[in-house]
């Protein structure tokens, strides 16, 4: 077998989805992290989507514990992970079973021939081989024997146990899907020895079981690969591969600098939330005090406790933390003091599903709290938007003195996309408004613009006054049990945050400005959605998309955009709470697209209810599309 | 007036009316916090005092300093937040035996167990005043109340034990009734570096009349209480002729004074505070400083590390936006 | 002064509001409850609202220390304790202040005159003295030294100190208003004799002021009293003066005798709920555990355990601690098992107005969780419908294995009203249908009709289960994580919980039928509401009255039953919570009259806005009354 | 087989698989357990599992007994109602250092405090292991995680002071690497009528492997540990040759073993197992039954005054309704 011939030279293709599955051991996280860089460096535009088990590590070989990690990558703008893969690289039975419904009709199918043993079916819940019993029919295979090529990659070398070995079969995939994509292997090579650099025996395997995996590649007659994706027309900039979790926390640090406040993060870890915590707890030169606390209520009222101190007070949590700060978030809204709650949506009631995606947060994040207690909700629509939101996010915070909602999920925080970076310094500077003048001070005198109060800080003098719970004086902040100062007080609150739809930007539909269908987005649902308008488009239905940021209040100008379309369409991955939501702030009608699986939309899903709302002639109802 | 800021008690007396019932012993804490503040010599806009919900977490509003009265059972939390923030304020904290030890017990243990610097002052009337008078963790077993119509069939916390179990570095209690007592613990435990936990028996006239009188009451103070005092033996009895002793297993015991076990409010170990600390009728029960050691602050250690992260590396947005694998995409022809 | 004369025979009348008012050592609420319990012995209709201070004891005589007690009694029917007294009983200057707007003009007014003493004005807050400015020129007044009248009455008791006898001044007002409304005084007198029967001396020393009070009403010449209230026309039967959170209690104790099941109740106090507590842990015998909880968590989460261990779990509190326990709702629900959890409303947000009422925790019943988390909510509308609610609750709790929440407030757990006793035996029964046959047993198998699932308790061999609050099989209840499965129990746990609506009576509004306005309301408006469509209806307007008791699910039929109206009213003592969910769920327009000031709504401010809508032609628009 | 009902430990395997990390610890608690189990002779279906959140928490999964998977930090107070409903159930609680100490520490004091009858086993891996190796509120000083890049900041909780100081009845100490004695403890815990509390050492492997290496291993654990057994002097070492003795100012130091301490777990006061739990390296550190004091349960406590409630009044709903001032309407002519 010589170099790659005539026949086998790269094949340009626009997009491919690949998706990298294996037992949670097996390192597929990092193997689909390692190619994501690559196609990042190569250019192409990308989404990703990690599927983690919840177990840490299931036992070896069962279902429980396969961990899946997919890539879409193209020559064009990508707005979500795709929906099904053209490559699924299964490690072993149960991540065969587990992902192979997923697989692309005569999509390609790279296969450890060797962990095919009767006692790994069994474990994964095969009742016969789907090698030889004719479940694979209608795939391309590759199907090769892991354990062996690697073994003989490594062979001679010193210092390495058979385990050792065995850990680079990761690598030999990665290899083998490199070749198959035609991935510039220098990069990875140079990557692989920095990352092993303290084990440099380690590192030499991996290596070695990574180029065998390419040679493989190069070797093996099967599909008709390789393929070649050529660099996306990405607008001129700097760019990094991002993930959601740590986009979020570098839109908090970096509201803080712009505003010359510290950060204060108190939280307590809970999947998905807990890699915000992680990033931002390695920043400590900006000022960044990360606290994790005994509980979330605890994290709630530490920041609650900073803000008062003067800092940007944030917390972060999932569906089950949040409900457990609801009540302090009523303290924060009543002391009025700036404090950023970030909620990473998982699967829900209770525990859940706690490391799959859902947006069902949103009812607890506008209506979860007791009393009158409007509290502005923004949502984040992927990986790098979350950057912006926590940004802004902050910057209301700040402006207006008040706690704010932000809505994030599992699928945006760890997934991945190219982000285009700001440039620090033209970020706008927030005002945080200190007050410091004693003269005519009075703890709850208000903006007239935003109805904000001052913000005093302890340490300036003369403006010492304390706050709390209470229904406050809608001027001195003393307790006040008078009725209608608390009628005042109420209204005051819920104005305030109304007001914040001022400074919305306009409603700018992408697609069609008005027509037969518009689809209503928010959140983690905006990449299919965009993409799916952009196909039912393309096949001639005139429709138009609207993304909501805000959540809470909802933007002034939503009714009229919404009016110019015949029907909206509104996909979530919940039971229909924005359609709810929208209802009955607005009192406008929807129809509702629900799925409830713990995964996000797929693009055809959306797309097919956009074509049936095109062509169905009825009325329209308040309903979800059956 | 005292220090070089020359501030008098009236000086922290906020323009609030005091609403407590009248004869309820926590005018007389709060008349005694407010003589102690001018001996600190801190500026009033350093001041903050933190409390949660009950009667006792009134006390931020009658203090003309900063101050937030907060949610119930999570003034330690806020605090700690606050403090680690601004680790120049001086932060107090003030809760109920209801409101720290109930539904905050855990921030409580906590906040001592991180040696976060606060200054924590627990007013225990073992009852719940704000509510009415249910029973309370410190409430005696088998007590009537509203809420135990029948007796409480739980044993109460001994807050002193639960603070030296959880980590205290500054173990103290005192009592309502003796300002001269309670000035010289609350001076002491504000002098302290790191958390300090103060027990304050507090009596309720309303829901709880009377609870301390057994042994708090000037005439029988004496012998039911055994005030510590630092590298003295711990002697007891109106002549001072009693005294705890080490006994048979490793126990204290009261005896005569030859062989007095001299108390050491500085000792690492457990043993001492903590057998101090265990004391209940009808053993004297301690009054004073159980344990005052020095350790390093969470909220000081946190910000030197903070301090060495930006000496290792100034910080700079840009280059953390920038941080981990970039690549440029040139403006295309 | 000779005894009564002709010119003095009381005259009839049909109604009267009666406000006691003074300090919160006063004893007001004492005086009130005497009171009442006297006009409901003398057969009148009734309805009683306290009123106290947030403080257990502010300093004496000042307007923060205020405590109030009204009562409406009438010969007819009676919906609410009454808009404006036309009786005040000011007992001090710091009552008068706070209370005296709300008289009626040409009210009477009852003072103690000695306490107008220049100290005790300005600690009360009034500028100058109002027994000589002319502030209360247009009130009748009885302006008294009660003071020297007890002082007199008592002289001569032995082992009384002068604090005794200055103590025994409410009951000096309590037998001037004896006498005003001429009560019997000889069972008010025995009542004096047995609560004081411990004490006699205290007890004779109030005996003499209450006859004191009641002789110097014979004796002075104001007023055109006395007056007389003829029984009211109650349906037969026994009858007992009930306090809300009472009725809430015995409602939960007859639901567990009723069902076979033991109850417990795990809580943390809180105003305005802790009275249920006091109440339930009388009860011993009746198999009640109470459980003071360390907090709000720890109440609920007890309650479920005990409700795994085949208890009726309960729990209560108000707004702050049922945001704590948002979370254990979660697993209730996801573990499917009986549970009632009463919020007793106040006014929020936050500490907000603890000793206030308000109806703003709708939202937060309804929404306010993680997850799509459905719970049935229900609400009490009067102190003795509490009784019904709570056995309704506990009801649908067993019979469908679910969380429940019952709202009430302050004002209903606090207020009083005759209860009409149900017959023990004559209470449904209801089965809890404990599974004990481990034939075919699948912990998430369900009932046909109600879904509900099998309730199988810890001591019944063969049916050893695991629940937990991750995602479980829709059969076995083993941890799932199968997409598809996770839909299915989504839906199923909505469909569940949608079903309970079929188990509704049918809607049958009061008054009209069909009109000019539909009047909406929930909770504890059922009062006032009631009360302004009789005086609408007498003045000539045709509206009708629907009152929810179900507030989520809402009632099949409740789009028809408002269809018939041209408007709906909808009255909340909130921004418009129920207008909000009533428009998410049907789409229906209402128009709200939203009140914030921890009061009750008045009469006539309900009937003000159902006069105005049945006038106005305009369109029909969602909004609120300006 | 064991006990009059023949229950062999396959009986308490459960169907499901278990899912922890191969070489995870719990596996060995997990079937010390299970061993244990036929011996207390208590049918399966009178046996309860309650868990919080956290890789421990999902013990009751694999135990063929009723079992509840609860929420983060509550199991405590989950197992509580379940107990005070139904006080003839054997009830176990299992949970981790996070979800035991962290988020639920005020359930387990509590728990303590009220000395209900549970069993609470405490496994302690120094780590929130699910998700993915934070530090816990008993990871030490200085330990770089996840959470904690520059090192934690917060000095870590003693689980054995903290449970002696909130009043357990029974404490105990022992490790998953040594399976007899854990066995040993876990029966004493089940023996045992009130609240037990046990701290068992658990290795993770995947996020803090090691992390008792230095005592607890077996080449080391006769010098760093000391195993106490009731009424003997207290001695280790691999030869016996050393003993813990009364030192100057009551304290606990290491001698020989002339004048050795005796130990006694049903000591009244706490100072000997106070003073014992508070040993940390490099003192021996205690395994095995620090504390065990009879005291009566909340659960029997209640029982009882309902019992006697329904002695002197029998339950009567129709007169319960009836109580208090009620009257009669007559239907009129
Ligand atoms: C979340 C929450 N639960 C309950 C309450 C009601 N509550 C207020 S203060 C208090 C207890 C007060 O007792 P303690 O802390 O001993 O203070 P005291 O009034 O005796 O000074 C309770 C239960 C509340 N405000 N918030
Ligand atoms: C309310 C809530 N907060 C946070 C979490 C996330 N969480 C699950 S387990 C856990 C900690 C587990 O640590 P530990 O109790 O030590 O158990 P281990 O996994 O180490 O056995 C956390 C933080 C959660 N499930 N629920
Ligand atoms: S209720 Fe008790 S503690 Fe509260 S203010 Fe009154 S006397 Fe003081
Ligand atoms: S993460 Fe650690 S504690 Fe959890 S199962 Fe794995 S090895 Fe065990
Ligand atoms: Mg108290
Ligand atoms: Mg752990």
């Amino acid at each position: 077998m010589s170099g790659s011939s005539p026949s086998r030279a790269p094949r340009d293709i626009d997009h491919a989805v690949v998706r990298f599955a294996g037992d949670s051991g097996d390192g597929m996280q990092l193997t689909g992290t390692e190619f994501t860089r690559e196609a990042a460096f190569q250019g192409n535009d990308l989404a990703t989507f990690p599927d983690y088990p919840a177990e840490i590590r299931a036992p070896a070989g069962t279902t429980a514990g396969v961990s899946g990690y997919q890539i879409q990558f193209a020559a064009h703008e990508v707005y979500s992970a795709g929906d099904q893969p053209d490559t699924l690289v299964a490690m072993n039975p149960a991540a065969l079973k587990v992902h192979l419904a997923d697989l692309k009709k005569g999509g390609l199918l790279v296969l450890n021939e060797a962990s095919f043993q009767p006692a790994d079916l069994t474990r994964a819940g095969w009742k016969s081989n789907p090698l030889t019993d004719h479940s694979l029919d209608g795939y391309r295979l590759i199907q090769v024997d892991f354990d062996k090529l690697v073994t003989h990659a490594c062979e001679g070398l010193p210092g390495l146990g058979a385990k050792d070995v065995q850990r680079t079969k990761n690598f030999f995939a990665l290899g083998l899907v490199f070749w198959l994509y035609s991935r510039d292997t220098a990069r990875q090579e140079k990557a692989i020895h920095e990352r092993f650099a303290k084990k440099p025996e380690i590192g030499e395997a991996n290596l070695r079981a990574f180029k065998a995996g390419y040679f493989y590649g190069e070797t093996t007659e099967a599909a008709d690969a390789p393929w070649h994706i050529a660099p996306a027309r990405l607008s001129p900039g700097t760019y990094r591969n991002v993930m959601g979790s740590t986009a979020l926390a570098l839109g908090l640090v970096a509201a803080a600098q712009k505003s010359g406040l510290r950060l204060f993060f108190g939280s307590y870890p809970i999947t998905p939330a807990s890699d915000i915590l992680h990033e931002l707890a390695k920043h400590r030169q900006f000022g960044v005090t990360t606290f994790q606390a005994e509980d979330e209520i605890a994290a709630v009222t530490a920041s609650i406790g900073a803000a008062f101190g003067g800092a940007l007070g944030a917390t972060a949590s999932s569906g089950p933390g949040i409900a457990l700060k609801t009540e302090a978030l009523g303290l924060a809204l009543m002391i009025e003091l700036p404090l950023v709650v970030i909620d990473a949506q998982r699967g829900g009631p209770s525990t859940g599903l706690p490391t799959k995606t859902e947006q069902s947060d949103l009812f607890q994040a506008v209506y979860g709290r007791n009393g009158e207690s409007p509290i502005p909700v923004l949502a984040a629509r992927s990986p790098a938007d979350c950057f912006e939101v926590a940004f802004e996010a902050s910057r209301i915070a700040i402006e207006y003195r008040t706690p704010v909602i932000l809505l994030s999920d599992g699928a945006i925080g760890n997934g991945t996309e190219p982000w285009k970076l700001p440039r620090a310094d033209a970020l706008p500077r927030i005002d945080p408004k200190l007050r410091t003048d004693p003269e005519g001070f009075q703890p709850y005198s208000r903006d007239p613009e935003t109805l904000a109060r001052p913000w005093a800080v302890p340490g300036t003098k003369g403006l010492e006054h304390r706050v709390g719970g209470l229904e406050k004086d809608s001027l001195t902040g003393n307790v006040s049990y008078d009725p209608l100062n608390h009628e005042k007080m109420t209204r005051t609150r819920a104005e305030k945050v109304n007001r914040i739809a001022r400074t919305y930007p306009k409603l700018v539909p992408a697609g069609d400005p008005d027509g037969e269908v518009g689809v209503l987005s928010w959140g983690g649902t905006y990449g299919s959605v965009t993409q799916a308008v952009i196909d039912a488009r393309a096949s001639g239905i005139r429709v138009g998309h609207i993304h909501l940021r805000h959540i809470f209040p909802l933007p002034l100008d939503l009714p009229e955009v919404l009016s110019r379309y015949r029907r909206i369409l509104l996909p979530e991955l919940n039971l229909g709470q924005l359609r709810l939501h929208v209802r009955g702030q607005l009192g406008i009608e929807t129809i509702g697209l629900n799925k409830i699986q713990g995964k996000p939309f797929h693009v055809a899903e959306v797309r097919s209810a956009i074509e049936a709302l095109a062509r169905s002639p009825g009325p329209v109802t308040h309903k979800e599309l059956a | 007036m005292t220090g070089k800021l020359n501030l008098a008690k009236k000086d922290f007396v906020s323009d609030q009316e005091v609403r407590w019932c009248p004869g309820c012993a926590d005018f007389a804490i709060l008349s005694t916090v407010q003589k102690v503040m001018p001996e600190l010599d801190v500026p009033r806009e350093n001041i903050v005092f933190v409390s949660g919900i009950g009667c006792s977490s009134r006390f931020p509003y009658y203090m003309n300093t900063y101050g937030m009265h907060g949610i119930h059972g999570r003034a330690p939390a806020i605090a700690t937040g606050l403090k680690m923030a601004r680790p120049e304020l001086t932060v107090f904290v003030v809760t109920g035996d209801g409101d720290g030890l109930s539904i905050g017990g855990n921030h409580l243990i906590h906040a001592l167990r991180r040696n976060i610097d606060l200054k924590i002052l627990l007013f225990d009337n073992r009852i719940y005043g704000l509510t009415k008078g249910q029973a309370s963790p410190t409430s005696e077993l088998g007590k009537r109340t509203k809420s135990s119509p029948y007796g409480t069939v739980d044993r109460p916390f001994n807050p002193l034990t639960i603070a030296l179990g959880a980590g205290a570095t500054f173990v103290a209690r005192s009592v309502a009734t003796d300002t001269a007592h309670l000035a010289t613990v609350l001076r002491r435990a504000a002098q302290h570096k790191g958390a300090a936990f103060v027990q304050i028996w507090q009596n309720c006239p309303v829901f709880n009349d009377g609870a301390f009188d057994s042994w708090a009451e000037r005439d029988v103070r004496d012998e039911a209480l055994i005030k510590l005092e630092h590298g003295k033996p711990l002697l007891f009895g109106k002549a001072k002729d009693k005294a705890l002793r080490t006994g048979a297993g490793f126990s204290l015991e009261v005896g005569g004074t030859d062989g007095a076990v001299v108390h050491d409010e500085m000792r690492e170990d457990l043993a001492l505070s903590m057998a101090l600390a265990a004391l209940e009728p009808p053993m004297p029960q301690p009054m004073g400083v159980l344990r005052a050691v020095s350790r390093p602050t969470v909220d000081a250690l946190a910000r030197e590390q903070e301090e060495e992260a930006a000496r290792k590396q100034a910080p700079d947005l840009e280059g953390l936006l920038r941080s981990g694998d970039t690549w440029t995409v040139e403006a295309q022809a």
